[in-house]
């Protein structure tokens, strides 16, 4: 079964409630290696989401992340709201007007997510950002999508690789954004940009499945 | 924590609330998206000088809108830049067919935002430019990172492009003069205390009664290494060192020597600190020939200072004399 | 203790030293005795306005040396009074026919040390006048005590006379309105945070995570009682309440309201104070037509603030916006 | 046997090692109900006493303490200077040019002092001041010498009711002072001033004797 516009709103909801749970962990990690701000960042812009959608969700898929873009990029503020903005806005316009979302436009929005993350931030994978979440979930997702799986199979997979992705940055020194000017005093800390992907993936697919 | 406040959340508003009860002779102050622009804005046939990030390093920028330096100011929330429609808001307010160059900071969520709403004015058909300002030496400066951060320097640069867009230059020069300030002029920072953002409730890290973070940063992001805590004397020595060692700044240099207090650090250190730095200058043959001294870059309530020195010309000198007058600095008028 | 000094007892010359470097154009500083006059002292035919008092309050009082505002200013080591001998090198320095003021905050120290001093000038045949400014509501004003505490106001009380002893008012004018002022301005301070004497090296008090000292005075002596930490809202009303039930100040009335950051609060928290009371005072149809904010009388690295109320006429609004160029204060020139 | 001018400094040595030796212990008294100077207040005059001295001592007690008085003057500042020098000052114009001190001369020097002090400072017994380590030091005096105490007794006498005096200051409400701003609070402290008066008496006496 696909994931209409309505369900796609319920995904995003739940990814609010999520930011909002772990908003005190995300500023815990920023605080270590950045300057505090990533979970009230985030969390600033998918509150505001949340009554965007309340006052009424649009037709298709796309519409609705578009929605959430928009709103990510004039709420967010900092590194993560353009990057989380783009990502949103990149996989809305490859959606286009498509009515349901099937395993394919799933590995096919966050291909473009990644590819808006990466052409805004410049950053490679290993350079500890949220790209080391989300191009190994990219990857998860086109072999789950290979292997014949669902959207919610897909999703999972890119969770999964996500959350590896993301624990995967202790050990690498920053080199991208606030946490680089540590130079090797950012290791031994999860990048709260990886984290928070993670984070976000793992609630969707629970959501979709 | 303990701050002066209310809801966390509320901060930036609240504060702009008492700058705009103020200095109502000087600024307007538009809340949501938040942005602070001249009273007397649009300037005709003027650049705009326009700059912002976060908030919490207060007079930067707010406290810089006046005449002779900033047309507007984007407060984001503290210490996460501002996001593209305050950005836009803010150029609407003040630019027109002379155009505007925007100071961003370099840090990869004010380059991205600010980047952003250029290109959304742009497309509005106005001619909108950015310099980005990185004098930090703290901050290895290598293609592998983000580069170095915007600090004491976007002080001087707002005065002095701001003195340049006063007297009429066009664009193209303020632009020019902007990159060249730019190019000659470095920082250090070291903090004695943490900072406490409001949200986070807690210190952003913890030192040690006998710890000082030598090359911090604005926003309370750890810095380039822990000292133990030394003498005024010895610790300016270390910082002037930072900075020459980065920048040589040579015997018969005229320069502009800014010793700032990053919020929690009183003027009767700031003005130590500076004695210092000028004795040790002098010992140089760096000839120190304009200065500034106070809370000018703040990072919240940290105790630290830092130190920046501009090179200075017989043109940057003239318009760093020119009269300003804003909430934050003020002489001539 | 963590602060940016050398050795405790070099503190207050190696700060006057930075301040010296600064201002040259502003004030010459002289050492042992320590006094910091006008560089164009003694103005001929003007009568002298001298204040001084222990440092640690910066810009109180050596920044606030300079045109329009005082003549001299005696700077005593850290919280300590300085001796008479020194307030005499700085009378000696600016005092001609037209005599002067000595503006003295009521404490025990600075009041038997100036008066000795006055003694001493008047033996030398110069005419010298005392007023005491004594605004600290915090303190309960008795005879059987060494009474209030100057505050806040002393700042509003040196910039007014000094701009009438600029315009060449009398001695006995300059002296009247001086003791008008006093009668007129009441302050209020709290801390969230202890200063800490150099010499001493540990916090003057010891404050809970969430509490707060009301009433607290510029020394690091304990206020009037320890509350919890509360919303800013609350604090700001408490502190109002405080000076209105004291002095009371009416709808209809003008005021001056001074938002005074007491050196470790910075410009975000003190400015979202300011506009707290604003609005307070504007409920109770109290207008507020003159403002300052920022930190002008510091108590070393000490968090907090203190609210300074001055009910204002003609005279007074005129010589607070007369010019004034001066460290710590300019404007109009 | 009394005490000519060369006693006399050696006395006012003795005091400015007292004062160094307890100066942490009186800036402690001064954080507890004051601004924590009191310590170093005394120290710095009373180590500028020492060096005068060392470049020369004058012929009579009186002009030995003379020296004392105007040192203190220019050199303590605060509340305590003022008070302190008059104190020494009184005393010295009070001595004159006697080349001796006895017994008597010493009652009347601190006679002497108490009244410059109070003639300053206005305070009264139970102010919690130096006065009330001062004005029973006088009275016990007085006491001593009638009983035919010399000038070591005088002054012994005079240090132990300067001691119990100093006591006495814990469970009063300071009136005058910094100390008075505290109202109750002030209660349980020791005043530093009549403190430090008690502590010179005592090193005073002791090199006397
Ligand atoms: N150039 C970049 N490319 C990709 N991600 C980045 C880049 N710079 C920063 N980030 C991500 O942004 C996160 C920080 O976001 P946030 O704390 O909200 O912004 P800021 O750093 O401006 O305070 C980092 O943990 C990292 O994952
Ligand atoms: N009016 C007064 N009369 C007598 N002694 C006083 C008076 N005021 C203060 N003192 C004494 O001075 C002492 C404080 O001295 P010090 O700390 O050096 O000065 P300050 O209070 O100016 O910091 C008090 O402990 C008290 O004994
Ligand atoms: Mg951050
Ligand atoms: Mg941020
Ligand atoms: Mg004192
Ligand atoms: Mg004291």
């Amino acid at each position: 079964m696909g994931c209409d516009a309505k369900r796609v709103a319920e995904v995003l909801r739940a990814g609010a409630a999520t930011v909002a749970d772990h908003k005190a962990e995300l500023i815990d990690l920023d605080r270590a290696i950045g300057d505090a701000d990533h979970g009230e960042n985030l969390d600033r812009g998918f509150a505001a989401i949340l009554s965007t959608l309340d006052s009424g969700v649009p037709e298709t898929p796309g519409a609705v992340l578009k929605i959430a873009a928009t709103t990510l990029i004039s709420k967010v503020g900092g590194a993560a709201g353009p990057l989380y903005g783009t990502a949103f806005l990149r996989a809305a316009t490859k959606l286009g007007d498509r009515s349901e979302l099937d395993a394919e436009a799933v590995v096919a929005g966050l291909e473009a997510a990644l590819e808006g993350v990466v052409a805004r931030g410049k950053a490679e994978v290993g350079d500890a950002t949220m790209v080391d979440a989300l191009s190994p979930a990219v990857e998860a997702a086109r072999q789950a999508h290979a292997d014949g799986g669902d959207a919610a199979a897909v999703l999972g997979a890119a969770a999964d690789a996500a959350k590896e992705g993301a624990d995967s940055t202790v050990p690498l020194v920053a080199r991208k954004g606030r946490a680089s000017y540590l130079g090797e005093r950012s290791v031994g800390h999860a990048d709260p940009g990886a984290t928070s992907t993670a984070l976000l993936l793992r609630s969707f697919a629970e959501t979709v499945s | 924590m303990k701050k002066i406040i209310n809801e966390p959340a509320a901060v930036v508003a609240e504060s702009l609330r008492g700058l705009a009860a103020v200095h109502a002779d000087l600024v307007r102050v538009s809340y949501d998206p938040d942005h602070v622009v001249r009273a007397d804005a649009p300037v005709a046939d003027k650049v705009a000088v326009i700059s912002g990030g976060g908030s919490g390093h207060e007079p930067l920028h707010t406290g810089f809108v006046g005449a002779g330096m900033l047309d507007a100011a984007v407060p984001g929330p503290v210490f996460t830049s501002p996001t593209p429609d305050a950005v836009q808001a803010a150029i609407s307010a003040t630019t027109g067919e002379a155009g505007a160059l925007l100071v961003v900071k370099n840090y990869t969520g004010d380059v991205l935002n600010f980047e952003t709403a250029a290109e959304l004015a742009a497309a509005e058909g106005l001619d909108v430019r950015s310099v980005v300002i990185d004098d930090d030496v703290a901050v290895a400066d290598s293609t592998f990172t983000a580069g170095r951060r915007g600090v004491g320097g976007t002080v001087l640069l707002e005065k002095i492009v701001g003195a340049a867009a006063a007297r009429g230059d066009s664009l193209d020069d303020v632009e020019r003069l902007a990159r060249r300030i730019v190019g000659q002029v470095r920082s250090i920072g070291v903090a004695l205390s943490s900072p406490t953002v409001p949200h986070a409730g807690e210190p952003s890290f913890d030192l040690g009664d006998q710890e000082i973070e030598f090359g911090i940063g604005i926003h309370g992001e750890p810095g380039r290494e822990r000292i133990p805590a030394e003498s005024a004397d010895a610790l300016v020595e270390r910082m002037l060192d930072a900075v020459t060692g980065d920048l040589p700044f040579n015997s018969g240099d005229d320069v502009l020597l800014f010793t700032n207090s990053m919020g929690g650090t009183p003027p009767i250190e700031t003005y130590l600190a500076h004695g210092i730095a000028e004795r040790l200058l002098a010992d140089r043959g760096i000839r120190v020939t304009r200065r500034l001294v106070g809370p000018y870059i703040t990072s919240l309530e940290m105790q630290g200072i830092s130190v920046t020195l501009l090179k200075l010309d017989a043109e940057l000198a003239e318009l760093w004399d020119a009269p300003v007058h804003t909430p934050g600095l003020r002489w001539g008028i």
